[in-house]
């Protein structure tokens, strides 16, 4: 019997749930004015968070599922991207969204239930938000293909629940890339549930770094409620990548605060003293601490920030609600890139049955 | 008896036929201790054991490639799908083996699965929660397929599916899990899973449908009715295999057909049940065949939905049509 | 101009668009230095190098999903699906993500991709390699739908389907592959994807048919000419979107029609011919359509494989009983 | 940074090429007498490959995909099953369905076209071929969880090859069974070519065995053309998991000698040479040698055992030749359990056209 290979997984944090900070600190952390930006992106998450869900119990929006409680991962990912990259969302991803240069409005014209929602005026090339678990793992390897293949230092980004883990075209998608050596950056937000099925009861692996080795690359686990540490390994994998250096598989260790979408009542499933007790790991008051401690906060800066961000968040609902419905004849406009002759009829019908104020509210 | 929505009904027969028959196990995503999302299995993982009652991970090729293999060795796997959209994955082991089992080993091995899933729309779901998938079983032999829409026939034909020493898939409309009450008795009692039923008698047209269109239908034909057109509706249910010889009589009366269904028009199922009428009951046919479908389009997301889905007004209207052909 | 076969001429389609287009990638299983197991792709990976013609490890749901975000990434790649029976686990991309990328970011993105798969039986090929899947396709709205049936129309259909801005599933019929040759001009002019050929004037009856089938149509519509029975014969080749005008003016001239396909019966995209002449075809029918099918049982191995599949025999039996009907 | 896991992938084999052997042997190899119907069951699978490429040749077969070469693995997995364990085969697993009790008959008809070759008389609960790729290792898991939910002392065993392993399914299927701890035993057959496609190009994984790390199983490598180190592995495993112990991936490490099928030309894209070099390796002349060297084999019981091994294909094939060929209605006679009214008339049709003699030869 001999040893043929060996495989260890390591996990990342530099600040304690406290704040406190493991020196050295990387490189862009060691100045605290490159954290405000990601915290005032945090806090911006997290207000957008609580508004969309009081939308939602309004009538006002669609089903909605917040980052709460994982800000930490969407900002830390997206901010160590460049603007060329593209990331590849799923559902759970408005903090990596606005990041990169979504609108607020435009997310809630989406979860509102408009399609103009994903016609994002920034980020050009990112991709809309992916339902279907895991299948955006597929694209995103095929999207870094094609940067590969045309020699563009671009790097492709994605993220995929704890639960998209059991799904097999990630495994899939990571060979490819693997393979490849694309330049692709898997980041798992384990929130520990996928709805109601606990992180345990999702796979028996250790760790989900782990299904790395399976595809031969890189996995590492960060704590994902560590903004620190989430965007040193992003940063570190994004230009690992861009350098030709393949993907990288990261697992942000954190937990769903909140319940899995408005839809959903976590109380049927899971203890509230287990939920309470993890926000004392929670990524905001983490970083609020960290800057405290360095003199690079205040409670009027805090004040002044949330003040800010209720404007923002304000203005974008106002130009939520005030967007006129979309037509009918919007149902045909992009279906393909000329409507087939075939069609012709049928939106004739649908416009004649079309009533005067064009869609409703979701 | 008890009144029971749809979503209800199908709760009691599942746990009619966990409690008389030990081979029946659940598998799905957050079935267990959730009941599912939309609590078509509440309370059933506690009365039946987390071993009959699977909260698998989140994997559906494996929800329905286990089944599969739990039904050859005589298990009788229901496994839930939890939205339409998410079905897909299930196709290559559903056509591919469960399908098949049965012939390729001449009988030696058989597939007595069921697949249940949501379907539809109306509900201002999320992306990809509101699709109508069924034409994409009906043209796969070896399998049955089957939607129900009230509450009894739900149960009745649950009961039926779970029963079937083969594979079916059965597809529950998300818009009438909660949008109406029924008497239904829980005294395990099957429906046949091969007949139309008639819900209303008509003389001057047929109207055709299934799952959640049959509301509008119904709602149609009462119209109708109000204007002296008294027509018949039928109830498909049973899609594949499809009871032929209900609606050719039907229509052998009345002389006219409109077929209503959700699902996008192009192949979709309402055009077999059009094909059959063109190729036996031509010459009862008093005027051309209409549909009233869902558009050739990709389900709109929620602020549209409502002008995609067939309404009252365009089955009423191809009807006015279909009455004015000579 | 050379003498082609269906499968070289695939194969000269692609070369040309390679050649022309520098966005063209393919991907598939031993497409690369095999040349695919058919061949389709022989020499390309020479010609056009490895990171160009794509041998990807085994998993057709990535090699679709890939795709995807290759196409929406600005490349136009062109898959291969190994053989019509392992084409179900794509799907869920093709459904969910190809067919509605355009559509749900309202032209931001978009999906110009071709997945190409050998399709149908009659080649005596080990089981799953014989399938007709293209009516789970024909209902997904965002798709088309290719069959070509002839090396010409393959060659200026697939230049058609890679040059299209949209997401095409192009199925070839394995059986012609090889089975003649033909003239074909290596011009890279595409035909149009939205229109039925007619392949044969007659003014009896007419026989609508795709793909493999075609060969056997013309070949009763021989037959039926030497008892004096004119049958026109349309080639759909473009399933989806279906040019019904081509069928619907033929039949007002004929007054009968014959679907012939290879694919089984219910809910096969023949229903969908047959439900248009219901609706607009209805006054010009003067006998019931028939639809001439592979049954509605799983495909048989081998030594069954023939009586499943239609032939002269049954069609032109079909067409008599036409004839005589009225 | 911390390391969270470490894992290791340990390769076995007993027997050199040569046939030298590693002591201590395994207990059951110490006896050599319980060799020798694992080195029959490699000849009669070897014989028997030959002899049906000789029927594809000559039109009376199908195409047909031998196992020249891999012929320890299957031998060596079903001989250390018990008979209730239930098989999972895929194509080119008859080494194992043979002693199974699959009869060379049935597995001709199978390759010939008739569905009747996977109504086997023996092994009732063993599952039909399976030809789409990795989809028998769910139905494995499935197959497992029913034994266990039922507390039958059963296993199930499937085989699926190196390619295989790039397939959602094994993965998904793996992580199931993980999670339910089922008596799952899941062999990969590493030929190291998947038709044209090398081990290489099939995953940027070092071993395959490491795939088990990925749900959290042990997964162990051997050397598969070690009938020995096989066998050893295969009941280790199978009795682990009927002890309650769960599921094993199992890599065994072989060539693929012939031609992916009948259908294949493998000198279009590997190098003969490369091929030869392999022959070294074979498992049939390493047990063979090995018997030598203990003085338990010799050329008389050799021939011996080739004629009788020829005798026993040549009955199976004249059998095979002469059975019936499938009748018309046998198409609809298991499609269900009960054929649906609404086929009865497809029947009829059907049965109106049919030829007079049935069937034909595939
Ligand atoms: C393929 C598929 N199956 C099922 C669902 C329904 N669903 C939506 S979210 C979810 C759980 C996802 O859990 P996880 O991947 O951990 O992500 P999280 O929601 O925790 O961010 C499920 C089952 C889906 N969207 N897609
Ligand atoms: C899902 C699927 N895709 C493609 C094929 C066609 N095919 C048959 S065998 C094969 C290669 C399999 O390689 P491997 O898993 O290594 O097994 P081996 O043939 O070497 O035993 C392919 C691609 C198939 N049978 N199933
Ligand atoms: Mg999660
Ligand atoms: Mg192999």
């Amino acid at each position: 019997m001999a040893t043929v290979a060996r495989f260890e997984v390591e996990f990342t944090r530099y600040l304690e749930p406290d704040g406190t900070a493991h020196e050295p600190l990387p490189e862009f952390a060691r100045d605290p004015d490159r954290l405000i930006p990601l915290y005032r992106a945090m806090q911006l998450t997290r207000a957008f968070d609580t508004k969309a869900i009081a939308l939602q119990r309004t009538g006002k929006l669609g089903t909605f599922a917040s980052a709460l409680g994982q800000e930490a991962i969407g900002v830390g990912v997206a901010s160590a991207m460049r603007i060329e990259d593209v990331f590849l969302p799923s559902y759970r991803d408005h903090a990596a969204q606005f990041v990169r240069g979504v609108t607020l409005a435009e997310s809630l014209l989406y979860w509102g239930g408009d399609e103009r929602g994903s016609a994002f005026a920034g980020p050009r090339d990112d991709f809309p938000i992916c339902v279907p678990i895991a299948t955006q793992v597929c694209h995103a390897a095929g999207a870094a293909y094609a940067f590969k293949l045309r020699a563009e230092a671009r790097v492709a980004v994605c993220v995929l629940g704890d639960g998209a883990t059991s799904k097999g075209d990630f495994y899939e998608a990571m060979n490819f890339a693997a393979l490849w050596q694309a330049p692709l950056v898997m980041v798992v937000n384990n929130n520990q549930w996928a709805i109601s099925v606990p992180r345990t009861r999702q796979s028996a692996a250790r760790t989900l770094a782990q299904k790395a080795i399976a595809a031969g690359i890189e996995g590492r686990q960060v704590d994902g409620n560590d903004i620190v540490a989430v965007h040193d390994a992003a940063a570190r994998a994004i230009e690992k990548a861009r350098d030709g250096g393949g993907p990288t598989l990261i697992e942000a260790l954190t937990y769903r605060l909140g319940d899995h979408t408005t839809a959903d009542d976590a109380t049927r499933y899971r203890d509230a003293a287990a939920v309470e007790e993890q926000w004392a790991f929670e990524p905001i008051a983490r970083l609020r601490n960290h800057l405290l401690a360095r003199d690079a906060w205040s409670r009027e800066r805090e004040e002044q920030l949330l003040h800010e961000i209720g404007a923002e968040i304000d203005a974008a609902v106002e130009h939520y609600l005030a967007t006129p419905l979309p037509t009918t004849e919007a149902m045909f406009e992009h279906l393909h890139a000329r409507l087939p002759a075939a069609l012709a009829a049928q939106r004739a019908e649908a416009l004649a049955f079309a009533p005067a104020q064009g869609g409703d509210h979701g | 008896m008890a009144e029971l929505n749809l979503v209800e009904a199908i709760n009691r027969a599942l746990a009619w036929e966990m409690a008389h028959d030990e081979a029946v196990v659940l598998l799905g995503e957050d079935i267990g201790v959730n009941g599912g999302v939309f609590r078509a299995t509440v309370g059933l993982q506690e009365r039946f054991g987390e071993d009959r009652v699977i909260d698998t991970p989140l994997a559906e090729t494996a929800i329905a490639g286990t089944a599969i293999g739990m039904a050859a060795m005589g298990l009788k796997p229901v496994a839930e799908i939890q939205f339409s959209g998410f079905i897909y994955p299930t196709l290559d082991h559903l056509v591919n083996h469960a399908a098949r089992l049965r012939n390729r080993t001449r009988g030696r091995l058989a597939c007595p699965l069921v697949l249940r899933s949501p379907c539809g729309g109306g509900i201002h779901a999320p992306e990809h929660h509101s699709e109508s998938p069924e034409a994409m079983f009906t043209n796969v032999p070896g399998l049955r397929v089957v939607v129900p829409s009230s509450p009894g026939r739900a149960y009745g034909l649950l009961l039926a599916a779970m029963r079937d020493p083969d594979p079916v898939v059965f597809l529950e409309p998300t818009r009438l899990y909660r949008l109406f009450r029924q008497e239904v008795a829980d005294d395990g009692e099957a429906l046949p899973l091969d007949v139309c039923f008639t819900l209303r008698a008509g003389s001057d047209v047929t109207l055709v449908s299934w799952g959640a269109m049959l509301h509008e239908t119904l709602a149609a034909a009462d119209q109708l009715a109000a204007e002296g057109v008294m027509a018949e509706v039928i109830d498909v249910a049973t899609l594949k295999p499809l009871d032929l010889t209900t609606i050719l009589e039907s229509v052998a009366r009345t002389g006219r057909c409109v077929i209503v269904h959700e699902a996008a028009r192009t192949g979709g199922f309402g055009a077999e049940i059009a094909a059959g009428l063109a190729e036996h009951g031509l010459y009862t046919l008093l005027a051309p065949v209409r549909r009233v479908t869902g558009y050739d389009i990709v389900m709109p997301l929620a602020r549209l939905e409502m002008q995609y889905l067939p309404s009252v007004e365009r089955i009423v209207a191809a009807v006015r049509q279909t009455l004015e052909a000579s």
